[in-house]
C-alpha cells in the first residue's frame, strides 16, 4: 500500500488484531483527503492503540496514559493550521482520561478523536475497561465485570458534542469515509470504533461484531439530538454504525481567536522589544 | 520616617479594599509601601486584616509592631492590641475605657459614620479616610484612586466613598496635633507597587509566554486573574483546565507546539501535576511550571504561607531527571526569574520550577527603578537534516529542537523511552544512552546557576531562601545595629545548586537557616550536597510569614544557644 | 430548629448564600427519616458547599477536593449498614471531579450524591464552573465563559443512573422531600440542587432562577429514559424540578457482597489466626 | 550443582509458560529455583526470555552464564549465545554450523517438532521436554504440572502437550551421555515457589486487608490478579478504580470506615497518589500504598526494573508529614513486610510506602521453611469519652481513632487543618500544636524501624536496600571466596532511618553503595542523614536487575579505584 505515511517503524501489534483496520483506514483517510505528513499531528497516550501514531508518517505526540486530549487541545490552539487528531484506546480516553473527554465536549475544540474500543485493557493483559460488558471475566475480574458498560456515544450526545460516530475496524473501506468525514468536519469529532482484540477479549470478537453491526441508512438525521440519544442507546443485537449525531456550532479555537484578535498563534512571531516596552508600560 | 498601619475587620468589610487604597495612595504619595495580607479560607466572616508599612526609603519586610490600628471590629482591636506601639493611635468603636492606655485612643464608629453617608458598607473608606487625617495627607490622591476603581460602579458610588473619606478625616483632625509624617514628599510617578502575583503573570507577558492554562487554586489563582486581565493586549491564549492534571498536560501540547507555555498552582495540585511533570522531562518539552506554596499536609490552610514544597518539587515525578528549581525573593526578582525560567527551559529543554507563596504572592512591594534586567531569548528553532532525529544524542545532553507544522521535520515525542527519531524503543543499551543524555544536562544546568546573594559577617550568617529575603535582610542590619556582625546568604536558584557553593560555605561564620518549614528543607539539602551540619535552624509554621522583630528575637535565642 | 443533626461549628457562608438552604433541607430530611447522627457519613471535598458536613452533627469525611465520591463509595462498601452522602460543589463534583462522577453513575454504589450547584467557583473567588452559562464574566474569564455548560443530568441518565434529581434551594420544604427521596432510594442517586452565589454570581440569582423554576407534576414518568432525557435538556425559560429519572438496579454493594458471600466487612471481624492458617495453605 | 537455564523467544510464544513449567516442576523435584523474567512492552513479537536457575541450596540471585540456552527463534540465539558456558548447551533451529563451536549444539526445530503433534503452538513445551531430557528428570511432576494448567482447556490439549514434552525429551535423549543434574533429590512437597507479586498479595491477606482497589500498571498488576483470585475465600472487596485518584481515594475511604486498605501501583500511578498520600497523613487514617518500580522518567520502560523511585516517594505530597518507607528484599520479606505496614500504618495512623520493582515483581523465589514471624494486630477501637476527639493533642502524637458507625463516636476528619474534633480551624496556634503533634510521631516511628541487614568485612561494605539484597549477598561470598574481606548492610526499612544507624556506620569498612539508579539515591540519603560522604557508588540504569558476575566486576572495578 505504498503510501506518503508509511513508517519504518516495526508494528508491535497481534496478528489478527483489529489495530490494523484502524491503521490502514487512517493512512487511507489522510492520503485522500490529500494531506502531507508535516501539517498531521497525532496525539495518544498509553495502551496498545496508543502505539499507532508510531506507524505513520507524521508528527507525533505519544503521551501519557489518559491525557491525549488536553495535548491535543493546545496542539491545535496554538497551531489551527496542523491536522489535529487524539487517538488511544478505550481505557486510556474513557477510563483514566474520562475527565478531559467530558470536559473537551464542553469546548468544542476542533480535534478528532479515534477510540479504539476493543472493550478492554489489552497492554495491561486483559483487564476490564470501561467499556467491557457486565460479567466480562478476567484475571483482575474473575467473577466478571460488575459496573455497566459506559456509552461513550450518549454520554458525548448528552452534552451536545459536535460530530459523532462509530465505525468498525473490520470494515476498513467505511471506516475511512468515517474517519474523512470527522476530520473535514469544523468541530470536536468523536469516533468510537468497535476493534476486536483477538488476545484478550474472547466474548466481543471480530464474529460478535460482525453478526451485530449494521449502517445507519439515508434516511437517518443524524441532527435529530434526541433521535440521537435514541439510537445511540441501542446496543445488543443490533449495533448501529455511521454517523450518528452531528450538530455545527463554534469552535474553541474559533472563539479564542477572536478574544485575543490575533494571528494563529505560532506564526504572528513575538516581538520581544515590543513586548517589553509594552510591558513597562503596564505599571506606570 | 517609618510607619506601619494595621487594618482589619471580617472577610466582606473590604479589608483588601483599604490595602489596595492605602497602599496606592501612599504610593502615589511619594512613599515606599510594602503590605501583607492576612485572611481566612472563607468569604464572609471571620478575621482578616492587612499590614500597610510606608516610608522615604525602600521597604522588604512586615513589622510586629503597629503605629495605627483602625479596628472594623471588636476582634481586630482584642487580636492586635498588644502590637501597638506606645504613642500609637487605634481607631474604632472597641475596647472599653479602661484599656485605653495609650496615647491616641479614638472609638470611632465606622459603621454609624458610613451611615451617615448613606450606608455601613462605606465603613472601610471612612477608616481609610481617618487613617490618612492621622497621617497629615491630603486627599488629593485619594479622590482620583477612588475614582478609579469605583468608576464603573458610577458616580454616586464615587461620590459616597469620597464623601465617606472625608468624614473619616474630619473626625481625626481635631485630636491630630502634629501629623506622623513628618516628610511630605512631592508624588513620585516612577515608584511602581506590585504584589508577587502580579509579577509572577508579568513576567510571563515580558517572555513572550503565549499559553497559560491552569485551575484556579489559592494563592496561585492571582496570575490566572492577571494573564487573563492581558491576554487580550498580549495575545495570551488563557484556558482554565478541568484540573491540574489537564492543565500541565495542556501547556506541554502548547509548548511542544512552539508556543512559551506556563502552568501554576499550590502544592494540592502540583501533586497532581508530578506525573506531567516527568512527561515534560522525558519529552524533553520546555515548561515552566509556578508552585504558589500554602500549609499543608492535603488541603491544609488555603490562605496562609508556607515553604513546605522544596523537597517535594526537587524530587517531584518518579525516576530522575534535571530540572531548575527557582524561588524569586521580592516581586522584582520574579519577573525576572520568570524570564529567565522560559530562556532556560527552552536552551535546557527541561521544566522548570519557581516557588513562591502566599506571602509572596498577596503582598506589595514597592520599586523607584524597577530592574528587568534579564531579556527573553527568542526561540531558534533553524533547519534540520531530515529524517529529523528529536532526541540526537549530543555531547551536552541537548537536542536542537523542531516544531511541528513549520518546517519538513517531523516531530515525534514520545513519554516511553525511545530512540533518537523518537519511536519508542526496548532496546536497553539505547536507554542508558538516552538516560545518560538527559541527566547530562544536568552538568551545564549547575553552571547555569548563579551563586546565592551573600554578605559576609563575621558573628553569624543568616541563610534563608525565597520570599524571606527581606525580613532576613532587614533583621541582618538591625543585629548590625546592635554591634552583631550578621552576614546572609539567600538562595533564589536553589536547583541545582551551582557549583562554587562549596567554596562559599568553605568560610561562613554561624550558619543560622531560616525557614517557612517545619522540617529545615533547604538546610537538609545544603547537608546533603556540603556534607556539612547546619543544626541551627530557625523554622515557623504557623502559617504567617517572618515579622522583623519576631525573627530578631530568634535569632538571639539561637545566638545563645549556638 | 433544635435538632439532633445541630452541629457547633460557626457557619462560614456569606448571608443570603443559597447553602443555607440545603443544609435546613438536609437536617430536615435526616430527621424526618429517624436516622441517628451515628449512622450517617457525610463525605464532601473542598468548596463552599464542602464545608456543609461540618454544620451537621454526623460522622464526616472532609476530603480532597473534587475526590468525595471515591471516598464516599468506599465507606459504603466496607459498612452498608452506614447512611452514606457525597456532597459538595458544581466545581468539586464536576469539574475536578468529573471522572469519579462519570464511573460512579456505571457502579450504582448506594450513595446519595448532593451537588450544591451555584454554577461558579465560590471558595477560590468566582471563576467560571463547569455548570456557569456560556458568557459567563469573571476575573479569570474577562472575555466570557467560552465553554458550553455541563448538562449533569442528560450525563447521568445517558448512562442510566438510578436516580437522578433536580432540587432548588431557594425552596427548602420541596428540596427536604427531594434528599428524602434520593436517601431512601436504594441505589446511586444525584440531586443537582440550584443553589444561588449572592457573592460570586450576579447572573444566576435567586430570583433568576424563582422566574424559571417550576415542579413536574404527578403526569411526568420518570422512568422512560428518553422522555428523562428529553426533559433533562429542558434548560432556559423553564428549568423542571423533582425526579427528572429512576431505575431500579442492583447495585454496586449488593454485587460485590453477592461475590464474596461475607457479612457486611466491618462487622465480620477478622480471624487473625484463621487467616494465617488458610494463609499458609494456598501455596503448600 | 548449580544450574541456570535460559529460554528465549518472541511474546506470544510462550516463554512465560516455560518458566511457570520449568520452575515448577524442579521445585517440585526437590530443587530451590530462582527465576527472572525479561520481556516487552507488548504482546505478540519482540524479544522476551526467562532464566530458571535452580540448585540443591537456596538461591537469592540471577547468574549470566548459561548452562542450557534453548531458543525459540534466532533471535535469541543471536542475544545470548555468548553468555553460554563452555560446554554448556545451545538448544534450537538457530544459528549456522560452524558458530558451533559448543561442546552441545542441537538445532532441534522446536516448531517442526510440534507440528507433528499437531500445532506449532507445542514449540515451548516440546523444549521443555528436551531441557528436561538434557536434565535427566523424570516427566513425572512434568505431566501433572501439564494436567493442572491446561485441565480448563480439555483433555485433548493436555494430551497433546504431554506428546510435545516427549518428543522434545526423546530428541535430545541420544545425544545425552550423562544427564547435567548430578544430584537427584525426591520431591521435597515442603518448597514453596513464589514472586514478589504474590507474596505482596499474600501478605495483604494474612494481615486481613479488607479493602483492595487499584488501576492496573505494569509491575504491580500481579498484585491486583493475586488478590482477586482469592478475594472470595478471604472476603476482600477488590475494586479496579477508573485511575490511580480514584484508587487512593477509596483506600483511604475504606480505611476510614475500618478496613484494612491497600493499593498498589508503579511510579505513574503513584505520581498520581500523591495528593492522596497527604489526605491520608492530614486525616492520619492509615494506608499501605505499594509503588512496583520500573525506569522512568515518565511512561519509560514499562516491564523493566529501576529502584528510581526512593527519594520521590520519601518526598512526595507538599509540605511534610512523617510516613515509613519499606523496600523488601525477596518475596518472603514482602510478606512480613506488608504484615509490618499494616500494624504500623494502624499503630502510628501514617501512610506506609512499600517499594517493590519488577524485578522483585515477577521473579520467583523457591523457600523451604517460609518464615512468616510477622503476625496482624487486631485493631483496637475501644469506646472513648464524648464528644470524641479524632485528632486529641496527645504526647506520641497519635490519637485514639474510632471507626463511624461502630458506637456512638461521631468520627470528623478533615483534610484542612483542623481542631481536636476534626473540624477546619484557621486558628494559628492550634495549627501550630497539630502540625507538631503529627510530626512527632516521626520521633517513635524512628525506633521502630529495624536497623538494616549487616555482615562485618573488613575490606570493603557493599550497601544497598530492596530486591538488590540477593545479588548483594552472592557477589559478597564471591567475593570472600577470592579472599576480599566483603561486609554488606542491606536496608529492607528505609525511611525513618533508625535511631542507631550513626552509630553503625561509625566503623564499617570502604562503603560501596549499589543501586538499580542513575544518581545513587540511598547513598543521597545516607549523606544527608550522616553528613559522611559516599563517593563509591555501582549504579546500573537500563531496566535489567544486576547478575552476579556483573556485579562481581563492577565492585572489582571499584575496588581498584577505591
Ligand atoms: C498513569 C498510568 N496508569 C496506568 C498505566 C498502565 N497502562 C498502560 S496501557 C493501560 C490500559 C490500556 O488499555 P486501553 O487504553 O484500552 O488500550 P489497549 O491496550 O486496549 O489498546 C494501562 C492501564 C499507565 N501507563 N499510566
Ligand atoms: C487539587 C485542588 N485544586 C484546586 C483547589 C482549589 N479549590 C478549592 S475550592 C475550589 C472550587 C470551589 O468551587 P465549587 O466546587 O463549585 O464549590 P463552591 O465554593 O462554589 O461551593 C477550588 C478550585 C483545591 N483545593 N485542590
Ligand atoms: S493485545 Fe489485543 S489490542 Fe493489543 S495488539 Fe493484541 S490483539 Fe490487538
Ligand atoms: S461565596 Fe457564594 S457560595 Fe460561597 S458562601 Fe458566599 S454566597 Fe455562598
Ligand atoms: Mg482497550
Ligand atoms: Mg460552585
Amino acid at each position: 500500500m505504498g503510501n506518503l505515511f508509511d513508517s519504518q517503524v516495526e508494528i508491535a501489534w497481534c496478528p489478527g488484531c483489529g489495530n490494523f483496520g484502524i491503521l490502514r483506514a487512517l493512512k487511507g483517510a489522510l492520503t485522500e483527503l490529500g494531506f502531507s505528513p508535516e501539517e498531521v499531528v497525532l496525539v495518544s497516550g498509553i495502551g496498545q492503540a496508543a502505539k499507532l501514531p508510531h506507524y505513520i508518517a507524521a508528527n507525533v505526540f505519544n503521551g501519557l496514559h489518559g491525557r491525549s486530549i488536553p495535548v491535543a487541545l493546545a496542539v491545535k490552539t496554538v497551531n489551527p493550521r496542523l491536522l489535529v487528531i487524539a487517538e488511544s484506546g478505550d481505557g486510556c480516553m474513557y477510563g483514566e482520561g474520562g475527565n478531559h473527554f467530558l470536559h473537551a465536549l464542553r469546548r468544542n475544540p476542533d480535534i478528532t478523536v479515534i477510540v479504539h474500543n476493543n472493550q478492554v485493557y489489552g497492554l495491561t493483559k486483559g483487564q476490564a475497561s470501561p467499556t467491557s460488558e457486565e460479567g466480562f471475566v478476567s484475571k483482575a475480574q474473575p467473577w466478571g465485570n460488575l459496573s455497566l458498560p459506559l456509552n461513550p456515544l450518549s454520554l458525548a450526545i448528552s452534552q451536545d458534542a459536535s460530530f459523532v460516530a462509530r465505525g468498525f475496524s473490520g470494515d476498513v473501506d467505511k471506516l475511512k469515509e468515517i474517519i474523512k468525514e470527522a476530520l473535514t468536519w469544523r468541530g470536536f469529532s468523536l469516533i468510537d470504533v468497535l476493534q476486536p482484540c483477538v488476545t484478550f477479549n474472547r466474548v466481543n470478537t471480530f464474529a460478535w461484531y460482525k453478526e451485530r453491526v449494521y449502517y445507519l441508512d439515508d434516511s437517518y438525521q443524524p441532527e435529530d439530538r434526541i433521535k440521537a440519544l435514541e439510537k445511540s442507546l441501542e446496543w445488543g443485537d443490533k449495533i448501529p454504525l455511521g454517523v450518528i449525531y452531528q450538530h455545527q456550532r463554534p469552535t474553541f479555537q474559533d472563539k479564542i481567536y477572536s478574544q485575543i484578535e490575533e494571528e494563529d498563534l505560532i506564526y504572528r512571531g513575538v516581538n520581544f522589544d515590543d513586548l517589553f516596552s509594552r510591558g513597562l508600560r503596564l505599571f506606570t | 520616617m517609618d510607619l506601619n498601619l494595621l487594618v482589619g475587620g471580617e472577610a466582606g468589610q473590604g479589608v483588601q479594599t483599604v490595602s489596595g487604597a492605602l497602599s496606592t495612595i501612599l504610593q502615589r504619595s511619594g512613599y515606599f509601601v510594602f503590605s501583607i495580607e492576612d485572611y481566612q479560607s472563607r468569604i464572609r466572616g471571620g478575621h482578616s486584616f492587612t499590614q500597610v508599612r510606608f516610608s522615604t526609603t525602600p521597604l522588604r519586610a512586615a513589622l510586629k509592631e503597629v503605629d495605627i490600628l483602625a479596628c472594623l471590629n471588636e476582634e481586630t482591636y482584642q487580636l492586635h492590641r498588644r502590637r501597638v506601639k506606645e504613642g500609637g493611635w487605634v481607631l474604632g468603636a472597641v475596647g472599653n475605657e479602661r484599656e485605653a492606655h495609650f496615647q491616641h485612643f479614638l472609638p470611632l464608629n465606622f459603621e454609624k459614620i458610613a451611615e451617615g453617608v448613606g450606608n455601613k458598607i462605606f465603613a472601610n473608606i471612612v477608616a481609610v479616610g481617618a487613617i490618612l487625617g492621622i497621617l497629615g495627607l491630603d486627599l488629593e490622591s485619594a479622590d482620583s484612586y477612588l475614582e478609579e476603581i469605583f468608576a464603573r460602579k458610577g458616580e454616586e458610588i464615587v461620590e459616597k466613598n469620597k464623601q465617606a473619606l472625608r468624614r473619616g478625616r474630619d473626625e481625626v483632625i481635631p485630636y491630630v496635633s502634629s501629623p506622623l509624617i513628618e516628610e511630605t514628599r512631592r508624588g513620585n510617578s516612577s515608584l511602581l507597587v506590585l504584589d508577587g502575583n502580579q509579577a509572577l503573570g508579568w513576567g510571563a507577558l515580558l517572555s513572550g509566554c503565549q499559553f497559560y492554562s491552569a485551575y484556579p487554586m489559592t494563592p496561585s489563582t492571582g496570575i490566572l486573574n492577571f494573564i487573563s486581565s492581558h491576554a487580550k493586549e498580549y495575545g495570551v491564549v488563557v484556558e482554565q483546565a478541568e484540573d491540574e492534571i489537564a492543565a500541565i498536560n495542556m501547556a506541554i501540547g502548547a509548548s511542544y507546539a512552539g508556543a512559551r507555555a506556563m502552568t501554576a498552582t499550590s502544592g494540592g495540585g502540583f501533586c497532581l501535576m508530578a506525573e506531567g511533570l516527568g512527561l515534560a522531562a522525558m519529552t524533553e518539552t520546555p515548561l515552566v511550571v509556578v508552585d504558589a506554596q500554602r500549609p499543608g499536609p492535603s488541603t491544609g490552610l488555603p490562605t496562609r504561607t508556607s515553604q513546605g514544597d522544596l523537597e517535594f518539587v526537587i524530587h517531584a515525578s518518579h525516576d530522575e531527571f534535571p530540572r531548575f528549581v527557582f524561588a524569586p525573593r521580592d516581586p522584582q526578582e520574579a519577573i525576572n526569574l520568570v524570564i529567565r525560567a522560559f530562556n532556560l527551559a527552552e536552551k535546557y529543554q527541561v521544566p522548570v520550577i519557581i516557588l513562591s507563596d502566599q506571602y509572596l504572592a498577596d503582598s506589595k512591594w514597592t520599586y523607584e527603578n524597577l530592574e528587568v534586567k534579564e531579556r527573553p531569548d527568542a526561540p531558534q528553532f533553524s533547519s534540520f537534516p531530515l529524517p529529523y532525529r528529536r532526541y540526537l544524542i549530543s555531547p551536552s545532553g541537548v537536542s536542537p529542537r523542531a516544531i511541528p507544522g513549520l518546517g519538513k521535520a517531523l516531530v515525534v515525542a514520545d513519554s516511553d523511552e525511545h530512540d533518537e527519531f523518537g519511536h519508542l524503543t526496548e532496546d536497553l543499551n539505547l536507554r542508558v544512552e538516552m538516560h545518560k543524555k538527559r541527566m547530562r544536562k544536568k552538568e551545564t544546568m549547575r553552571k547555569e546557576v548563579r551563586l546565592p546573594y551573600h554578605r559576609e559577617g563575621k558573628d553569624l550568617t543568616l541563610i534563608g531562601w525565597g520570599s524571606t529575603w527581606g525580613v532576613i535582610e532587614e533583621a541582618g542590619e538591625r543585629l548590625k545595629a546592635e554591634g552583631i556582625d550578621s552576614g546572609i546568604i539567600h538562595f533564589s536558584e536553589i536547583y541545582p545548586l551551582p557549583l562554587q557553593i562549596e567554596e562559599l560555605f568553605s568560610h561562613v561564620s554561624l550558619p543560622v537557616v531560616v525557614e517557612n518549614n517545619y522540617g529545615g528543607q533547604l538546610a537538609n539539602l545544603l547537608e546533603r550536597e556540603l556534607k556539612l551540619p547546619f543544626p541551627f535552624r530557625i523554622n515557623s509554621y504557623n502559617g504567617r510569614p517572618f515579622l522583623v522583630e519576631e525573627l530578631l528575637l530568634k535569632v538571639k535565642e539561637v545566638g545563645k544557644n549556638g
